[in-house]
């Protein structure tokens, strides 16, 4: 069963990819499957995908990991580490 | 527990006298202010991008557990996003205490979070390009004492 | 490095400004102000003696100290005399430093030993007369830390 | 042989002693004799100086403990424990 996301991309991430943000038709069950869904897809997701310890991620906004599952989930977002302050 | 996020400068001076302002039982109020630092002569802006759904309650997070881990009377987070210049205002935090250990402490540790765990992001425009910022190690460290 | 013993108030904001204006080299700015508290409901006033002579130096001696441990880029301490009322500001410090750590350290150190060092005797005046303030156990041990 | 100082009294034990600050000859070598020879002159003084254990001297404006010689010296303090901040 597919789900509808919005997968939204800050800094670098936002920049490579090209979209600060756009809706995605996924089956996966986890942030780790939509990343290789995504990474799959084109070069440029590959490339912004490419070293996973730069990315964190944000599931409905709240920070969890890659195994964390997609159920119910509306919003995630990909970032790099935060550099805030 | 007030947090503001905006583009616009804040009145650093105005902030601190209205956390105390009619109140009887703070005798400490610890302020600390980021400003756009130039190392190299090279900087000619910072740019700021956050995460808009995400970074108001990620501060009022931090604000809380300074609240239930420290004796506060006030606590103030202002962040500020977009296009700044060398020697701006980045953001400000102020907590208010009975007492000076309280304060000092609760600001650190608001400072040391909010470094690593508020969904900023710095880059910087360079003479030379730009450049996205990496979180430095000495802010996930920073994080460890607490 | 500045220090300023007065019997009038301050504007903290002001303050903090004239620290940092024009330098680009000043990334984190730490405040402290101590506020006239009243725990009780009981206090009238607040009023501060100090040895002329002695505290210019003994608190320009305090931001020496300061300077030469920590990577300092400016430093302020303000410190007032006389009646005080409930909410006032007593005094201020200010560091600022090309990062946070050491602006916090310089302030914290700062603080603990102004407390304890520096020729100041506080008098409350209360409802039911009046008090010399004791050097609070707390204060000596804070010290130690540095 | 005796010296001519300025003999300074803060918060309390100016209250106790009555004077901020008086002229002292004095032939005491040492601040604790100074304090000997004060608290034998009167009441007030004896009072002032009953409990060295909460009292500070410094000599020429500089902390030092009651065993420091006066010799050269101009103003001496005396004062309870500091309270600022």
């Amino acid at each position: 069963m597919s789900v509808s996301l919005n997968v939204m991309y800050f800094a670098w991430l936002r920049e490579r990819i090209g979209v600060s943000s756009e809706a995605v038709e996924t089956t996966a069950a986890t942030v780790s499957e939509l990343i290789d869904e995504l990474a799959a897809r084109e070069e440029r997701y590959a490339v912004a995908f490419q070293d996973l310890s730069v990315i964190k991620v944000a599931v409905d906004q709240v920070m969890v990991d890659f195994s964390t599952p997609l159920k119910g989930a509306n919003e995630v977002a990909f970032f790099p580490p935060m550099t805030g302050g | 527990m007030t947090v503001r996020v905006q583009s616009e400068d804040f009145d650093m001076g105005a902030e601190l006298k209205l956390l105390s302002q009619g109140r009887d039982d703070i005798g400490a109020v610890v302020s600390f202010s980021g400003l756009v630092r130039d190392d190299t002569g090279d900087l000619l802006a910072l740019e700021l991008e956050h995460y808009p759904g995400m970074t108001q309650a990620a501060l009022a997070d931090l604000e809380t557990k300074a609240f239930a881990r420290w004796d506060l009377s006030a606590c103030l987070i202002i962040h500020r996003y977009g296009k700044l210049e060398t020697g701006a205002q980045i953001m400000m935090v102020a907590t208010a205490s009975a007492h000076r250990r309280d304060a000092f402490e609760a600001a650190q540790y608001l400072m040391d979070f909010l470094k690593t765990d508020a969904p900023f992001w710095k880059k910087e425009h360079l003479k030379s390009g730009t450049r996205w910022v990496a979180q430095a190690t000495s802010d996930t460290d920073a994080k460890k004492r607490w």
